[in-house]
């Protein structure tokens, strides 16, 4: 890249010039300026402007393909130039030196970040400079399940177990029944009055509980079996499920 | 350490395979290469690595007695699943026992990732096949597992009296041992 | 030398790859590992090999100054583009750092090629998305970068102080980002 900067200031008109090299504008100023001074901070701007906008006349004259970034970056610093060599406007914000101490700080930016890059390569690399151990032996970790659990998850797991599978314990909770023998007394006691055929329900106790209500039917219908055995009923019903009646005999 | 004690050590270490003291001059230049070797082996007695010579080729290695470092396991705590809990506590009252005798217990049919779980854990082996039909193998559980639950024998396993007055051994429906909050734990870890 | 000491030299001597203090408590159990990492550091120094630590891993490693006699060949071990480099170079200074903030700094845009390239060696990784509009990818490097180029830590890049300093390691600012920005955007020239 040097060399061809070289070139480009004592033999104009090698034909070595070109813009393949370059890594974009800014590529291309920074090594400009590199010409200039060793230190960036110290460059001219006014100068790397013009040094920069003859590179790309000559460019030009030579009828080098130029992209369209350089031009971009030609037109921007001509228009940099002109407002540094004007007069001052003060109230230009901002002002084009606060701008071309930008463009300065940015090719610094990009000249450290090179420098950074080539100290970088050049320190002691792994696989070139030092090395680790040819042959490892390597290290293996097995993760391995501790498996928790206490006495007591183990002996409530059996009880567990033993809830499920044992025979149902039944415990009878007191509840809400007609007897047999209550059904017999209550139905044999209102027969009397049923002349008609009557339907067994008319002649279940009223209530709300479902439990009493059904208690009630299977005790009574079992009275009235009993009941119609002994003769003292008669049954009838009309299809299965239908109604089941009841009159006295 | 002198220079070429360093790179006879520097070229050994770095070589993917075992090398031959000429295969060291090789690298290392003018020296005494069998001197340093030897002198380098020396050095490294008592160190967790060493210099060792197999059939004329010399490598590093990890000393012996430190292998068992290169292999380690790591123990992870982990729940065991419900399952597997109530297979153990079947084992453990019933032992020995059959899967299939497990399972007409549990009323629930077991995985064999179930019964391998408790193997691995240590608490659970096989004890010979009942004769009989299809000569089923049999489940009991190992030394480790009275250990671990702090049992003298299995005879100081609770007995279903001692279950029943404990409240273990009522019907308890799934809302209700969730209730109790024990047991909740266990429910996502089912394991079949 | 002590069984502890000894144990931590052969985990790490053992080891295909650089080992947190962590990781090698893993291996040797109980014990300060950090002092006794420090005092084979010690140990070795004046060595043909050397203990390191690179981004809070140990690693064994021949000594460079022996670079001369090992070194396989005159090759790189993976050639670096230009654009490559100061990729790395502002990914490894900035971090994290978003694309438009590297193609800024360079005056170029970067072929999806260069941070594939990176990201292939193992030094550089995707490190979340900045708040902000666009919600940038953001890059940042990797343990292996540290490894690889033999640095403890990011502090040890060469010259960050200086540059920092300097204030150029400071955030572009907005303004700076536009007035020279939009070259880098309308430049469609590949950069490697």
């Amino acid at each position: 890249m040097g060399e061809q900067l070289r070139l480009v200031r004592s033999e104009p008109d090698e034909l070595t010039l070109s813009l393949d090299g370059w890594e974009g504008p800014l590529d291309l100023l920074l090594e400009l300026a590199r010409g200039q001074k060793v230190d960036l901070t110290q460059i001219s701007i006014l100068e790397l402007v013009e040094q920069y906008l003859a590179y790309l006349a000559q460019a030009r004259a030579l009828k080098l393909e130029i992209a369209a970034d350089y031009l971009v970056m030609a037109a921007w610093l001509a228009y940099l130039k002109s407002c540094l060599l004007l007069p001052k406007d003060p109230a230009a914000d901002p002002s084009p030196e606060e701008v071309a101490l930008r463009l300065q700080m940015r090719l610094q930016r990009l000249d450290a970040m090179r420098e950074a890059g080539a100290r970088l390569l050049g320190r002691d690399r792994v696989g070139r400079d030092v090395f680790v151990r040819g042959d490892p032996e390597g290290l293996l970790l097995v993760r391995k399940a501790k498996w928790q659990v206490s006495p007591f998850d183990l002996f409530a797991a059996y009880g567990a177990v033993k809830a499920r599978s044992q025979p149902p314990m039944h415990v009878v909770h007191p509840r809400s029944v007609m007897t047999l023998d209550e059904a017999i007394e209550r139905v044999s006691r209102m027969i009397g009055m049923a002349v008609e055929w009557t339907a067994i329900e008319e002649f279940l106790p009223r209530t709300d509980d479902p439990q009493l209500r059904r208690s009630a039917l299977a005790s009574s219908f079992v009275a009235a079996l009993e009941l119609a055995r002994q003769g003292r009923l008669e049954l009838a019903q009309d299809a299965p499920f239908a109604p089941l009646k009841l009159r006295a005999a | 350490m002198d220079e070429f004690l360093r790179s006879v050590e520097a070229t050994l270490f770095a070589s993917s395979e075992p090398l031959t003291a000429d295969e060291i001059g090789n690298h290392v230049g003018e020296g005494d290469v069998a001197a340093a070797l030897a002198e380098l082996a020396t050095r490294y007695q008592g160190h967790g690595i060493e210099i060792v010579e197999r059939g004329g080729r010399w490598h590093f290695q990890t000393a012996p007695d430190l292998a068992y470092l290169l292999r380690r396991s790591r123990e992870e705590p982990r729940r065991l699943s419900r399952a597997a809990t109530e297979t153990l506590a079947i084992i453990g009252y019933h032992e020995p026992v059959s899967r299939g005798e497990i399972e007409a217990i549990r009323g629930v049919q077991i995985s064999k990732g179930t019964l391998d779980v408790l193997m691995e854990a240590g608490w659970v082996r096989t004890a010979g096949r009942r004769e009989g039909p299809g000569r089923p193998l049999l489940y009991a559980t190992t030394p480790e597992f009275l250990t671990h639950f702090g049992l003298a024998s299995r005879r100081d396993l609770p007995g279903i009296d001692d279950l029943k007055a404990a409240g273990l051994l009522d019907p308890l429906d799934e809302a209700a041992m969730q209730a109790l909050g024990q047991l909740a734990l266990e429910s996502d870890g089912e394991d079949d």
